[in-house]
């Protein structure tokens, strides 16, 4: 087994954020049919490697973007588990105060901005971001997640064409999952070549195994430094499959379009069990080890669930407000 | 020319009411679906394309396969750009062809603004009338399972004040389907708009191929108290709310404007001779609406027959909240009418 | 907080009379470019973007060699691509920045509508109000030598349906520098209009910082029989058309709002209450435009003072057309309001 | 002097046609300060070659889409030139009555479709065009010409996705010269490599000396082929340069944008010139053909404009006419 070159401590976070975002989704999964969270959930289940291998390489001060199915990068950022599930939930006591829902996930404590549900539209404001904090002197880094469907959209070519040419601190992390709801990437671009799309806006661009999350955590580490330095953006492509619908729990594979073989080819690439089974090789991990953290997470995420269930859900009477500011009360001032 | 022969239905729809030889109850969805596969079928240069046309369930089976009977080179899945694709059906419109471009949320159509708005809708003028861009956006608009300020908006207002377009906005499956056939015959660039509410309303449909003028509205329920123009999905609001007053003793009319561009200023102005109170019911939101322009037609042309003062039902003038108890706030129903019809009669 | 010491203007602006210590007459070129010089030296959060803010010219003079004064960092030329640069306007606001984003057409808005709308609009709602968006859209709007169906629309009506957005439309040179000075310190996205045809008004403009507050319109003209309401340069015409309604015996009031969203309903209605009859003149499409919303309003809260029709005055509902003899068509002037006042009040 | 390959009675129509675009643009500019042209007029003085060299390659059924930048286009197609004129004169007369001006010609009867002054705006339609096309089998090959600032507009980059994934036959035809109003396109894109931004979409592209006819003409000549065939797209980026303002007539050397040494090394390289010399020194041109070419269109378009001065302009009651076709009249059909 050749070494990582990645601390031993490092993996075990690396694990255990692609453990809890894997968790989470099998929990809200499990608990969506009694139709109480009344909001599309997008799930990313099979694709957790891709939010944990980039968001650890992030700081709390750098930024994240994201899109529709966000669960992942929500969490690995940082972002509040209960604040998280009371969105969900519909409830006051939501990231975004019940106003978002599964599609619009914020939390601006820990740099994870928000989430647009137009597929590629939070990619510019990323870049914006990133311009901001060139203007602040303030090196963070601006990351932003979309889907390989958002490769179809004009406004990521403009915003890799600005990002370039300002040299912007943004990692554009493509999480390419073949398809589009239901539409196979074949169908719809002419080529399975996203990342040398945006190589020929000279920035560098990397193909990289979305199922490993060291591989992602290395490249994006590299690109993190590279961006942090004031060269420029880097581009990756992760290579993933979505393992569920399109959006709602549950497999989908009765539909017949896709194929079972290839779902199951990905299903055996599993990015936690591969990695869990690396770690017990290398002995970072046992079965005890193992146990406790499967232990702390499921506590964490039942009281967060308790939590959202219980809490208030908004007063209508407020149906109104957060549609503008009134002065100056922001904190990333 | 394939639709020489189209046989144009000039009366009154029937509206949940007639039966006839050649009619069958069938839903919205489905009347959106026979149009479609009638005009395949009827004329080579149609097409229909947007994403997913072609998927399982077929957009609440709008589409339903569709491409299976009339060829995936007729009716195709689209990648994710908007603004070109829609481009893509203007250029096909010019040479000839009669593109259906379907989006199932209007929310992505606000990318291809500056095709709609600068081009399609100017081709025509800009260029003294040497060409034409006979084209169908259709879109899916409003609520669904706390879809959020991005995936379920109306917008159908931004389109009225286009000069160029036409905008179609059925409430019933008679309609959906005669229209959509008028849009697909029509000349010019028209928004085809439809509530996803609707699409298990099931109505009297004929068989057979026909179209509806644009510009004649309906009057779904005879009144002399207050006109309720209901647009959409609200006239259907409209109906029950008539339903409801009916029994506190007011009489109200109910008008289905159908299509917005053009609009039938002469039903609105005759139903107010009669009732002297308006109240317009819109699916979107209420500041710079179509209701707005209905309320200022009144107010200009009607102003003598004008008893009391002109309300506006819509949405909340905000993005549209996730949560089911904001929702509740946020969307106009029938209570609305109800409390709005109560308040000009002073009950 | 570079604001808190802001001077903010409450008494109506003097409009061509009062001259001041502090006051010297500029045109509305300059108050503009005077706004964002300021504000630039004041906070160092602003920063100006937009294709050819540095260049020959500076758009019209007014973003004149700021880049010289402010450097190129912060006064900068961007690329064709309307609708990233949108995001990245937002992107940079969300971290604490207040770009001002300068289009020379707002036709060319319509590629980031999906920004602006689905976006800036809704990013605070969207997230409970957590993060903020205070950016301003600065576009010069209208007619110009023959421009025609794609370098001269208005659209302003298009951003008056939606929430989340400022819309300022100001028609003096005082009330632009003052309304953009507010625009910038304003914590939301700002939709901003210059009429091109204002840019070498000149008016007196204090040479200090203040801002306007917003939602406040202003009483051009006292008059008693009729409420010509005026948006952007229309205005100006409304004032010309009142001086010659005046000869006529007819006493008209001119209003201009300032600002359409939001929108100083009260003033309109104060007005209706004198006069009992109302015109609005708009600089864009009459159908579904923002003459339609302040019409509804009127015929809602005002009925009870309403004597007479409420007329609108606008473009022609068709794109522009690029011939002069079609252009005198196509625009309203003084005399299409002149006229509606002689009918409102039968002379 | 190498072999073209071309037959010389093709040379000679691409002078002519090259040199009426000149001599049109020219009269234009003398008269425009009688400011009867009350139009935006986007000179293409120093760009015929690519007007020439493409529209030589393509037949009257095949359509043509254009640009602000456009008279060059619509007179290379074919498009009439008195129509064209009176356009610029605001006439009923003119080839879009009146009603578009300099910026939106067409003459729908040659192919030549329409013309956006949404920088990008006629890209996606030149596509739909060609889709129409293969619907109908009709073989027709549809071009499109647009500037570099073009290749900063997302929609180009979705059209050239959805042109190659459909195999239509499109002609991308960039005229980079360089500038976009003031802006050079060192600071408006990061990369001088436009036509590589195309071949990642997996279609032929091509750079070409665009002052070169001869380049144009069998570089297009080759795509023309190519795209009829069914084969797909083909991109070719045409290096060019604008000799005069941005819009309105004279040179803006004075205002320091770009300098003079620039403006001259592109002076030299005249398509109009550089050809006629390369044809008299291969005897397909004498003084004496020379002579009568330039007499011929020289008259030809005095007549143009003496026609457009005197006929009529558009009546003002027919202000609202042609928003909407009433019924199925179309040429096209
Ligand atoms: C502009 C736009 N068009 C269409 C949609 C509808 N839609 C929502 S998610 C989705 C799939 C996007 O695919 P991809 O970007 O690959 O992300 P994935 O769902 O595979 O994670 C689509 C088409 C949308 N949200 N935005
Ligand atoms: C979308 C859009 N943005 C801005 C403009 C304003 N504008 C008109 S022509 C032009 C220059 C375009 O440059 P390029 O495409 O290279 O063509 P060129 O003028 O050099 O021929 C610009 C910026 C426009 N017409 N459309
Ligand atoms: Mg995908
Ligand atoms: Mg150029």
């Amino acid at each position: 087994m050749p070494k990582t070159g990645i601390p031993g401590k490092k993996l075990i976070e690396l694990y255990k954020s692609m453990l809890k975002i894997r968790k989470v989704e099998l929990r809200i999964e499990e608990l969506y049919s009694q139709d109480e969270m009344k909001t599309p959930v997008h799930l990313c289940i099979g694709q957790e490697a891709t939010s944990a291998g980039v968001c650890a390489c992030l700081k709390k001060e750098d930024y994240v973007f994201t899109n529709h199915r966000g669960h992942g990068h929500y969490l690995a950022k940082g972002g509040d588990l209960k604040a998280f599930i009371s969105e969900l939930y519909c409830k006051e006591a939501g990231c975004s105060r019940g106003r978002g829902g599964s599609m619009h996930l914020i939390d601006e404590r820990v740099g994870l901005l928000g989430a647009s549900a137009i597929v590629g539209g939070s990619i510019p404001i990323a870049v914006g971001a990133a311009l901001g904090s060139v203007f602040q002197k303030k090196k963070s880094v601006s990351a932003v997640f979309f889907g390989d469907a958002a490769a179809e959209q004009g406004v990521l070519y403009e915003s890799l064409n600005y990002a370039a040419l300002k040299k912007l601190p943004v990692i554009f992390v493509c999480e390419n999952n073949f398809y589009s709801v239901f539409s196979n990437l074949k169908s719809r671009q002419v080529k399975d070549n996203i990342y040398l799309r945006a190589k020929v806006f000279s920035m560098p661009a990397h193909r990289v195994d979305g199922t490993n999350v060291m591989d992602v955590y290395s490249t994006c580490a590299k690109a993190v430094k590279y961006a942090r330095s004031g060269k420029g953006p880097v581009f990756m492509e992760c290579r993933v499959y979505r393992w569920r619908k399109h959006v709602g729990p549950g497999s989908d594979i009765e539909l017949g379009y896709r194929s079972e073989k290839e779902l199951d080819s990905w299903l055996k690439k599993c990015p936690v069990n591969t990695f869990k089974e690396r770690l017990l090789k290398t002995k970072l991990l046992n079965a005890k080890k193992i146990h406790s953290i499967d232990k702390e997470l499921d506590s964490e995420i039942s009281e967060a669930f308790e939590y959202a269930q219980k809490c208030a859900l908004p007063d209508k009477k407020e149906a109104l407000k957060y549609l503008f500011h009134e002065k100056d009360d922001y904190a990333l001032d | 020319m394939p639709w020489t022969n189209l046989f144009v239905e000039r009366k009154e729809p029937p509206f949940d009411q007639d039966e006839g030889k050649d009619l069958r109850k069938i839903s919205f969805a489905e009347a959106i679906r026979e149009a479609l596969d009638q005009a395949l079928e009827r004329d080579k240069r149609v097409f229909v394309m947007g994403q997913g046309v072609d998927a399982p369930g077929g957009l609440w089976g709008t589409t339903l396969d569709l491409h299976k009977k009339h060829g995936a080179k007729r009716v195709f899945d689209v990648p994710l750009s908007e603004n070109a694709l829609t481009g893509v059906a203007i250029g096909a419109a010019l040479v000839g062809m009669r593109p259906v471009f379907v989006h199932n949320r209007p929310d992505f159509i606000l990318l291809s603004m500056d095709q709609i708005v600068n081009h399609a809708a100017k081709w025509s003028y800009m260029f003294g009338g040497k060409v034409k861009v006979p084209m169908v956006i259709r879109s899916v608009i409003c609520r669904g399972w706390g879809s959020a300020a991005q995936h379920s908006q109306a917008l159908h207002s931004l389109f009225m004040h286009i000069p160029g377009l036409r905008l179609v906005m059925p409430s019933t499956a008679y309609d959906a389907k005669g229209l959509l056939i008028s849009s697909i015959v029509d000349e010019n660039p028209v928004i085809f708009l439809e509530h996803r509410w609707l699409f298990k309303h099931t109505g009297y449909v004929p068989t057979g191929l026909y179209s509806i003028p644009f510009g004649k509205g309906a009057v779904r329920k005879e009144g002399n108290d207050v006109t309720i123009i209901g647009i959409s999905h609200m006239a259907v609001e409209a109906i029950r709310a008539a339903a409801e007053l009916q029994k506190e003793g007011i009489d109200a009319e109910v008008i289905d404007l159908r299509t917005l561009k053009p609009l039938d200023t002469g039903i609105i102005l005759e139903s107010l001779k009669k009732t002297g109170r308006l109240i317009i019911a819109d699916v979107g939101w209420k500041t710079g609406g179509v209701g707005a322009e209905i309320s200022a037609i009144a107010a200009e042309c009607g102003f003598a027959d004008l008893k009391a003062p002109i309300l506006r039902i819509g949405c909340l003038d905000t993005p549209t909240p996730s949560s089911y108890v904001l929702e509740e706030e946020f969307y106009p129903g029938v209570d609305d009418i109800v409390q709005a019809a109560r308040q000009l009669l002073k009950k």
